[in-house]
């Protein structure tokens, strides 16, 4: 499987599969699109076993001519961090479809649509991650919006559709913002050699300082919207709050994560220049992000809205180690990006099933639930662990490098980052103690505990939670190489020890 | 203009003469064109402006135009203009009180902003050549100049022109042409509806105007026995358009001898 | 003095030529053929006739004259593409005119009185309308086309008297359609009448009324440009209201209203690609080196005319006003592309004009779709839930409105792109970046559509998506493959536009 | 450095008994104690098999290491998941190993009618598993994975019976308190690495000594804050007391012999970096004696016999860190209180334990009296942990104690003196409130319950007592029988020259003992010779209520955090609704307000719309004019 | 005598043209006043003819009645239509569509 292109496709049919199987037959079509998921998850896997791990070059490089009169390529490839994210996104599709088994029930549209959604935002996250046109990225990047606002708009809950729009024009916003920067770096690279879309060709553009920050100016934005940095981060909460678990889980998951690859895939390898002249800024709304976030979660009151200021703060970790400019600071970030995915996919999905059973997103509904389903408060309080960073699983091997490479060069900003673990332990326990411990409340009794299917869909994500925290080599090194290249093409260098000035 | 330098001597006297006395006139005209009440007198002055300007026309060397847009112009279009006035009514008069609010003043603003700018404008406007005059261009005669110019340059604008008009005609055609739908009851068929109808009311033909009323104007409806006013005495388009005059004032019973003629 | 017989190059002037023998054919069948055949004869004849002018473009794809009408005319490439353009839009609109359900019985009888009722229970129609398409088709072409000022405002007339006329024809509201015809006529020849006197100034200016006349006096200089600029202002004047920019744009809410909805939609993309062609034409030979002059006023309009055309469409609550509004917004898009003022200015300008032009009637086809018992609803607050009720037609809808909005893998994308890449290649960076402002303003309403449509309940008062007849679906299906296919494989149709898009002097 | 494979053993014994339990479910209920206590008591064989080893080897090759995998490794920063076990090590894993295996087969008994034993003996697994990683990891972060481990065991054990709001939060608030103090251990690593550029123990060390003074002491303040997170120090001690939410065994476990003597472990193992830096080892030392008076004070005024045994673990941690802030010499003492303190205080646990199980899980003292009769093993030995604690010879708490009181006058200058005058002072309040706890349990009169009816405990909870008795009588004695320990663990340390000694051994003994009877004569007058009220009276002086109030360390926390925490978080949700979502939402309203006014253009009349062109034009025109200007 | 005072002349009469579209009710008359400003137009044209000494504006103007008259015809086709409907020629009452 080393086609990246094939991979793209397999969803598409998958997609198409669905589309026609019988109307009446539901559970047909959910097991052709978690059939398709599954494939393209082995598919990749297999994709990630052939990759050359110390390779910093671009691999399964694909190249096909699609408009030639502005120079785009339908032109794909990867390298370390992409397979990392393309792996994450692939593996949680069918982790979604299963553990969301009946979240398109109650939908506007039919069940048919919500997988032929599903897949088709599969597609994109996979091409948004492998392009390396800049054009063909800002193509799915702005395409992906539109299935993910049916998925909101259409089957999620509460302020729905207004949440959808909300989502929709914030990031309409950033990406017309990109796009502007994207003619102009079009416009430039046709005064210098030839029009092209090539992030390559791109990043040797020549460019006075100033076009150079309003153009990073442009891309950050967008990017600053999607993996929602303060204060650009109103629409997530309303978002995400009214998803359905499982597109919480690809939003948050694996659509903000393209902000973040963005900033390291585009704003460094773009514009080198600007971004050092931004990174005081930026680290600073990163700082802000990470505390902002997580007094904002221990504020909430509901349960998904609470997750979703969860992620705020963890995108700040993310930002602040990618602009940290140290290999550990931005392999942390790369890692995170991967763990955060799964950390929220479990506290979304697990929270999802709580809230399916009680018909209340409201923490305060819940109550005593470790008595009455074990398994499922389990599971949620593993998540929840998860995200607070726990030493012994993953997230905590990312968010520790990411402060310990940060500390290196911005200790300032680290530390005060490093306050967010502790409000990360209020933001987690709080509902941990109001939903899973105390007396079962009314209206908790009789909720049954998780299902095979349930458990099945489940138990992968905190297998990867737990093994990686133990074991994060494999993405590592991975990971490692790519960020390497990075931050040696940034001209950084890694901060040596200084042993105190002595 | 004096850069633009029209050779004063081209021009003669009497047509500075002419344009001092008909300019004025011209643009008082077309002053009071707006100023009227009346469309109708608004068409008449309309028809001055235009007889004014193919003076202009034929003083500037253009003979031609000049009477083309006597004939043409000021002949017929105006005409079709004062057709229409007298088919919605020529009397109708407007008021020329501003409705609109501010509007008045935002054109009088920008009309004297624009006039005004337009004439600094044209008086600073220098073209870097001498003004040539016509007397080469219509050394064969205006007309047969503008012939040759209209038959081979521009013939394919000309022929074009007739597909407008064409359209002209078949515009006018599509909005004012009622087709005939049905067929028109004859002579005898309405003569038989007549008499087999309802009621004989009718049978005799309807009530003239002004019958049994103190006026036999047409827009006087007729007096029934009664003393009502008889709707159907008058002429369904003068209802239509409203001319018709409430007849109160005609009843026999209501006679106010103390009063003169009416109208 | 001899007079030499003119030339005329009829292969090239043929697909006018074909369109005014149609029209003829049309009113001839209008005088002699019985009614009851007049329908589908007049439609043969108007779509036979444009799909053979079509034909005939292509064929003189390759040409290039300056001379085939005694120089009143050029034939380039642009002047194939435009005229191409517009004949393929106007195929997929008269397949919306073919509707009868939209005009009027008799638009001789007032509305409401017996005659209208009666002309309605014969079934009668006003199958002027083809001839009329016809002589506004021919309009159009002839005006990208034209080369000096006399054709051009003969083309313009040409193209603009039909669609008074039609605009007046709606079988619904009529007083409404009257109005807007009424509108549409009064400011049009009061605009009409800025444009002629703007075409004297530059006649003054340059002692010459043909385009190549005009550029060889801007060349040329002399004088001071006095005259030239009040000739470019007027003569702008004129094309802008046409193309429907602020502030001349005001009579284009109205009258996409009033008029009958296949009309609107051939008015809306035929016209703005015509007024854009001859604009483009204009300004990119005759102007062109006096671009300091026109780039300032052009750039402020297009500004505006985005923004202001963006921000209004917000609060509207009819969807042909928001789609008027919409166009109003486009127009300044496009305006940008008269601004780049290069070649890639020119390709990006004839491909937007084009997708654009697609999209436009494809939306109008489907507003032509939602009716209830009194006829079309353009009411949005009634177009609640249609996505349940005919997810198709609003899932078509959506896509069009999408296109509007610029989300890639829509043909509206790609033009935007090119347009707003070719500004910026040309330095015109306020524009690039107030477009992109005022697309995200834009595509706040676009979406407020599809919430409407996708994700509100529907409202149970009637109305009801007719089945659309199958010339509208024809219509609605290729409008809506031009327009994906124009977003996702662009690449055949702008090469095909590159290697023509050179206009001739 | 030797190798060994089999170190990992020592925490994946527990580790899988502890994920076989969890993952088993309720099919394991029956025998999941049973594969618990074997699980830790396997481990508890394997440490004893390593102690063997290492006996055999010469005293410098005693650490052992064992590289299990690469687990972090970015750039320069290279963590190995890696386990040593030196001659440090091997005294906590067998403490950890051999009191939690006791500790075990005691939970048997004492939670045989819980619902969820199995549950609870999975925790008790998992905490041994980390506890014993905390102990063996060879680099600080993996110290600090066994740092949080613990903190979750004891997390979830504290919040063993979470049923009860205030069980639940009081494991909250003792994981948000220690995550202070692992804040603490971050910027501790997060220093090492900056400056030293490892995170390793062996690394730093090679590295400290051209380590500037300053980044030293920041680490070395850092590693105190931890300490004081996990040890219940000053001024993170506040979740200690409502620790004792959890099981008995609990308590006795983690809550004052293992878990909360990490810090001790840490500042100990870290002597490189202390040594190296005055000024954390002066902070060290105050808060050691800080709390050493507080957590004893508190007991003074504690009627819940766990609560006042916490305050004792407290204060006597507070020994323990003080010890060990005064250096070489301090360290080996501190570590040999620890481990006196791990039995008796344990014992004592396991003793309340006992009580509270005959009592029907009555905890307050004066609920209870003269159950010596009724308990009289369970008197025995309590009694032998009391005189332990006391620091009567020849029992445990006699030499360890007595050595820190002792290396605390040596400390020299104005700073022995004090110190030792602290620690003195702290003996004798020690005596005061521990003498309480016994009289009001066990002599006196019943002030028992309707209810109650107490009767010894079973062998299982006996039997576990009782060995942790003898450790409480012998492990003092055996630990300093000719240096023992002190020489054992000497490879480890640096060595400093010999203080002068400001009093003689003898001399502090005897002060000691001094102080120890006037603390018991005190509170026999105080408790014996009157009668004690079944409620607390309400008439008590300022200083007892403050000290009833845990010397108002809660409500301190309250208004100093908690309250301007929860405001700013209020006014933050707010300020993001109404401000940021706000702007966003305002420029939404903006654009529809612009829209609907300028839709107002459109007024319908041509005649506005033509004078719209008009004015357009004359625009065009007067923009001419300007330019032609 | 100037060829340029008929220049005046003519934005004299296309600026009262204009004015006359913006202040007038009446359809007809507005619509006068259009053609009061085509006239307006012709007279420039026939004067920079004169001033160009070719015939070419002249023949720009003659276009320009044929094309006004073809303008007329559909214009008064229009209002005659709308005032048949409504018996009003005033433009301000044909204001259906706004906003």
């Amino acid at each position: 499987m080393n086609s990246l292109i094939l991979l793209m496709l397999l969803p598409i049919i998958g997609s198409i599969a669905v589309a026609v199987t019988p109307k009446t037959k539901e559970v047909l079509t959910k097991q052709v699109a978690l059939g398709t998921t599954v494939v393209v998850a082995l598919a990749t896997i297999a994709m990630a076993v052939n990759f050359q791990r110390d390779n910093v070059e671009l691999q399964f490089v694909e190249k096909y001519s699609w408009i030639p009169t502005f120079g785009i390529n339908f032109a794909v490839g990867i390298d370390g961090l992409a397979l990392v994210l393309i792996l994450m996104s692939t593996i949680l599709a069918p982790i979604v479809v299963l553990a969301g088994w009946n979240e398109a029930h109650g939908g506007r549209w039919s069940v048919k649509t919500f997988y032929i959604l599903i897949l088709v935002l599969e597609t994109m996250m996979i091409g948004v991650f492998v392009a390396t046109d800049v054009f063909l990225f800002y193509v799915i990047f702005e395409a992906m919006l539109i299935p993910v606002y049916f998925l909101i708009g259409g089957y999620g809950s509460g302020e729905r559709s207004a949440a959808a729009v909300k989502f929709l024009i914030y990031s309409l916003f950033g990406g017309l913002l990109m796009l502007a920067s994207i003619i102009a770096l079009y416009v430039m690279s046709g005064a210098q050699g030839g029009h092209t879309f090539d992030l390559q060709a791109l990043s040797q553009l020549q460019m006075s300082s100033t076009t150079q920050n309003f153009l990073f100016l442009g891309f950050f934005i967008a990017f600053a919207i999607k993996a929602p940095l303060w204060p650009l981060h109103t629409w997530l909460p309303d978002a995400a709050a009214s998803a359905t678990p499982g597109t919480s889980v690809l939003l948050l998951g694996v659509l903000d994560k393209v902000g973040t690859f963005g900033m390291i895939r585009y704003c460094l390898t773009l514009f080198p220049e600007a971004s050092k002249t931004f990174t005081p800024l930026i680290m600073v709304l990163a700082v802000i992000s990470i505390v902002y976030g997580a007094i904002l979660a221990i504020g909430q009151k509901d349960l998904k809205r609470l997750i979703a200021f969860t992620s705020i703060s963890h995108f700040g970790f993310i930002t602040m180690g990618i602009f940290a400019m140290t290999s550990q600071g931005h392999s942390g970030a790369t890692l995170y990006m991967f763990n955060h995915g799964f950390s929220t996919a479990a506290l979304f999905i697990v929270g999802g099933w709580m809230i399916a059973r009680r018909g209340s997103s409201t923490i305060a509904d819940f109550g005593g639930l470790q008595r009455v389903t074990p398994v499922m408060a389990w599971s949620f309080f593993l998540a929840g662990m998860s995200s607070l960073a726990l030493p012994g699983l993953s997230s905590f091997v990312s968010e520790f490098l990411v402060l310990v490479g940060t500390f290196t060069r911005y200790p300032v900003h680290a530390v005060i980052a490093t306050f967010g673990i502790v409000l990360a332990a209020l933001y987690i326990l709080i509902p941990v103690q109001k939903a899973l411990h105390g007396p079962t409340t009314p209206g908790n009794e009789g909720l049954s505990d998780l299902n095979l299917r349930e458990k099945i869909a489940i138990a992968p994500v905190i297998a990867i939670i737990i093994a990686l925290g133990f074991y994060p080599s494999p993405l590592l090194n991975v990971i490692n190489p790519a960020s390497a290249h990075v931050i040696a093409q940034m001209g950084f260098t890694d901060p040596a020890p200084t042993n105190g000035d002595k | 203009m004096v850069d633009l330098a029209i050779a004063v001597g081209q021009t003669q006297t009497p047509e500075a003469v002419l344009f001092w006395v008909l300019a004025p006139l011209t643009v008082a005209a077309a002053l009071a064109m707006l100023l009227v009440k009346k469309a109708v007198h608004s068409a008449i002055l309309m028809a001055s402006v235009m007889i004014n300007l193919a003076i202009f026309y034929i003083a500037q060397d253009a003979l031609f135009l000049g009477i083309v847009q006597i004939v043409v112009y000021t002949g017929a279009v105006m005409m079709l203009f004062l057709f229409i006035l007298m088919l919605v009514g020529v009397d109708s008069s407007d008021s020329l009180t501003e409705t609109i609010p501010g509007l008045r003043p935002i054109a009088i603003t920008a009309a004297v902003g624009f006039g005004g700018l337009m004439v600094s404008l044209i008086g600073r406007a220098t073209l870097g050549r001498s003004a040539i005059g016509l007397e080469a261009a219509n050394s064969n005669g205006n007309v047969k100049g503008i012939a040759q110019l209209l038959f081979s340059t521009y013939v394919w604008p000309f022929e074009v022109v007739s597909a407008l008009l064409i359209t002209a005609a078949l515009g006018a055609m599509v909005l004012a042409h009622h087709q005939s739908l049905q067929l028109r009851p004859t002579q005898r068929q309405l003569s038989t509806q007549r008499f087999r109808g309802a009621s004989l009311a009718n049978a005799a033909g309807l009530p003239a105007p002004g019958v049994f009323a103190r006026h036999n104007a047409v827009d006087v409806p007729a007096l029934l026995p009664d003393g009502t006013p008889a709707a159907n005495s008058i002429n369904a388009t003068l209802q239509a358009r409203g001319d018709m005059l409430t007849s109160g004032t005609f009843e026999l019973g209501k006679v106010d001898t103390s009063k003169g003629e009416e109208k | 003095m001899e007079f030499s017989a003119p030339v005329l190059n009829y292969t090239l002037l043929s697909p006018m030529l074909i369109l005014l023998g149609g029209a003829l054919i049309g009113v001839l069948v209008e005088a002699f053929m019985s009614k009851a055949l007049r329908p589908i004869t007049q439609l043969s004849v108007t779509l036979g006739t444009l799909v053979l002018a079509l034909v005939q473009v292509w064929k003189v794809r390759n040409e290039q004259s300056v001379s085939a009408a005694m120089g009143s005319v050029v034939i380039d490439g642009p002047a194939v593409l435009l005229q191409a353009s517009i004949i393929i839009i106007s195929i997929i609109s008269v397949l919306l005119i073919a509707d009868t359900e939209h005009f009027t019985a008799l638009a001789a009888s007032l509305p409401g009185s017996d005659e209208e009722r009666h002309a309605l229970q014969t079934g009668n129609q006003v199958t002027e309308v083809y001839p009329l398409t016809l002589f506004a088709v021919a309009g159009m072409l002839l005006f990208p086309v034209s080369s000096d000022l006399i054709t051009l405002f003969v083309a313009l007339e040409m193209l603009s008297l039909p669609l008074y006329l039609m605009a007046g024809l709606s079988r619904r509201r009529r007083l409404a359609s009257q109005e807007s015809a009424l509108k549409y006529f009064l400011l049009g020849a009061f605009s009409s009448a800025f444009f002629l006197f703007g075409a004297a100034f530059l006649y003054g200016y340059s002692a010459s009324i043909t385009f190549s006349g005009i550029r060889d006096a801007v060349v040329g200089g002399g004088g001071n440009d006095v005259f030239l600029l009040i000739g470019i202002a007027f003569l702008s004047v004129g094309l802008l209201f046409k193309v429907g920019a602020v502030p001349f744009h005001a009579w284009s809410p109205d009258v996409y209203q009033g008029a009958p909805t296949p009309v609107t939609a051939f008015m809306a993309a035929a016209t703005k690609v015509a007024a854009f062609g001859a604009m483009l034409r204009i300004y990119y030979t005759s102007f062109a080196n006096a671009q300091w002059s026109w780039t300032p006023m052009l750039t402020i309009i297009a500004i505006i005319t985005m923004v202001f055309g963006s921000l209004v469409a917000i609060a509207q609550r009819d969807v042909k006003r928001m789609l008027a509004y919409s166009s109003i917004a486009h127009a300044g898009f496009l305006l940008t592309g008269v601004i780049a003022l290069n070649k890639a200015g020119l390709e990006a300008s004839l491909f937007y004009l084009f997708a654009y032009g697609i999209t436009t009637v494809g939306a109008f086809a489907i507003v032509t779709l939602v009716r209830d018992s009194a006829g079309e609803v353009t009411d949005l607050n009634r177009w609640k839930g249609l996505g349940k009720r005919s997810p198709w037609v609003a899932t078509a809808f959506a896509g069009f409105l999408l296109s509007f909005a610029g989300i890639p893998l829509t043909s509206g994308f790609i033009g935007k792109f090119s347009i707003f890449s070719a500004a910026y290649e040309s330095g015109a960076r306020s524009v690039v970046i107030a477009g992109v402002l005022s697309s995200a303003i834009a595509a706040f309403f676009y979406i407020r559509v599809i919430v409407l449509m996708f994700f509100t309940d529907p409202v149970e008062d009637g109305t009801s998506v007719e089945i659309p007849s199958s010339l509208t679906s024809i219509t609605v299906i290729f409008s809506l493959i031009v327009t994906i296919a124009l977003g996702v494989f662009p690449a055949p149709i702008l090469n095909f536009i590159s290697n023509l898009a050179t206009f001739i002097r | 450095m030797t190798t060994s494979n089999s170190l990992v053993y020592l925490i994946a014994l527990p580790l899988l008994g502890a994920t076989i339990l969890l993952l088993a479910g309720r099919r394991a209920d029956k025998w999941g104690h049973i594969l618990g206590t074997l699980m830790s008591g396997s481990s508890f064989a394997v440490g004893l098999y390593q102690l063997s080893q290492m006996l055999g080897r010469s005293n410098t090759a005693r650490p052992v290491e064992q590289k299990l995998f690469e687990w972090i490794s970015v750039g320069s920063f290279k963590v190995d998941a890696g386990l040593l076990l030196d001659q440090l090590s091997i005294c906590f894993v067998l403490l950890i190993t051999g009191v939690g295996t006791l500790i075990h087969i005691y939970s048997i008994s004492y939670m045989s009618h819980d619902h969820d034993r199995r549950r609870f003996f999975a925790y008790l697994n998992l905490f041994i598993a980390a506890m014993l990683l905390l102990v063996l990891g060879n680099s600080y972060l993996n110290l600090y994975v066994g740092w949080e481990g613990v903190g979750l065991a004891s997390y979830l054990l504290i919040g063993f019976w979470n049923q009860k709001p205030a069980y639940a939060t009081a494991s909250k608030k003792a994981f948000v308190m220690n995550r202070v103090g692992d804040m603490g251990l971050s910027f501790a690593i997060m220093i090492a690495f900056a400056t030293v550029g490892t995170v390793s123990f062996a690394g730093i060390k090679e590295h400290a000594h051209h380590t500037s003074t300053a980044a030293l002491t920041a680490m070395g303040i850092m590693l105190l804050v931890a300490a004081t997170g996990k040890s219940a120090q000053f001024p993170l001690q506040a979740w200690l007391g409502d620790a004792m939410a959890g099981p008995t065994p609990v308590s006795a476990l983690i809550h004052a012999a293992t878990m909360v003597t990490a810090g001790v472990y840490l500042i100990t193992r870290s002597n490189f970096i202390f040594d190296a830096a005055p000024t954390a080892q002066l902070l060290v030392v105050i808060v050691g004696a800080i709390t050493l008076l507080f957590g004893a004070l508190i007991g003074t005024a504690k009627d819940d016999i766990k609560k006042a045994l916490a305050a004792s673990t407290m204060s006597q941690i507070g020994y323990m860190i003080l010890g060990a802030g005064l250096g070489p010499v301090g360290y080996a003492f501190a570590i040999m209180h620890l481990l006196t303190h791990g039995f008796f205080k344990a014992g004592m646990f396991l003793g309340a334990g006992s009580v509270m199980h005959g009592m029907n899980d009555e905890v307050n003292m004066r609920k209870y009296g003269a159950l010596r009769k009724f308990m009289p093993i369970t008197f025995v030995t309590f009694g032998l942990g009391y005189l332990a604690i006391l620091g009567v010879p020849p029992f445990a708490g006699f030499y360890s104690k007595d050595m820190i009181i002792e290396t605390a006058f040596n400390a020299g200058g104005i700073k022995g003196i004090l110190l030792g005058s602290v620690t003195l002072l702290g003996a004798g309040i020690t005596a005061f409130y521990m003498t309480r706890v016994m009289i009001l349990t066990f002599t006196g009169k019943a002030r028992w319950d309707e209810e109650a009816h107490p009767h010894e405990s079973p062998l299982l909870m006996w039997l576990p007592m009782a060995i942790l008795a003898i450790g409480s009588v012998s492990s003092g004695y055996l630990l300093s029988r000719g240096d023992a320990l002190v020489n054992w663990l000497s490879p480890l340390f640096e060595h400093h020259g010999e203080h002068e000694e400001l009093l003689a051994p003898i001399v502090v003994s005897a002060l000691a003992l001094g102080m120890v009877a006037i603390g018991v004569a005190i509170a026999f007058l105080k408790y014996s010779r009157q009668e004690v009220a079944s409620v607390a009276p309400e008439n008590v002086s300022v200083f007892t209520k403050i000290a009833r109030e845990d010397l108002m360390q809660d409500r301190f926390n309250e208004a100093v955090f908690m309250r301007p925490g929860q405001q700013l978080t209020q006014v933050l949700v707010k300020t993001d609704e109404a401000v940021i979502d706000g702007a966003v939402r305002g420029v939404g309203k903006l654009a529809m307000g612009s829209s609907s006014l300028l839709r107002g253009v459109q007024s319908g009349f041509v005649r506005s719309y033509a004078a719209l062109i008009f004015v357009g034009a004359a625009l065009l025109i007067a923009a001419i004019w300007v330019v032609v200007q | 005598m100037d060829a340029a005072n008929y220049l005046y002349l003519s934005v004299l009469l296309f600026t009262i043209g204009a004015v006359g579209v913006v202040v007038r009710r009446n359809a007809i008359v507005v619509f006068m006043c259009v053609e009061l400003m085509l006239n307006a137009a012709n007279l420039a044209f026939v004067t920079f003819s004169r001033i160009n000494g070719d015939l070419n504006g002249q023949v720009v103007a003659f276009f320009t009645m044929v094309v006004a008259a073809c303008e007329v015809v559909v214009g008064l086709a229009i209002i005659v239509t709308i005032y048949r409907s409504r018996r009003s020629a005033s433009v301000d009452d044909a204001s259906l569509l706004k906003r």
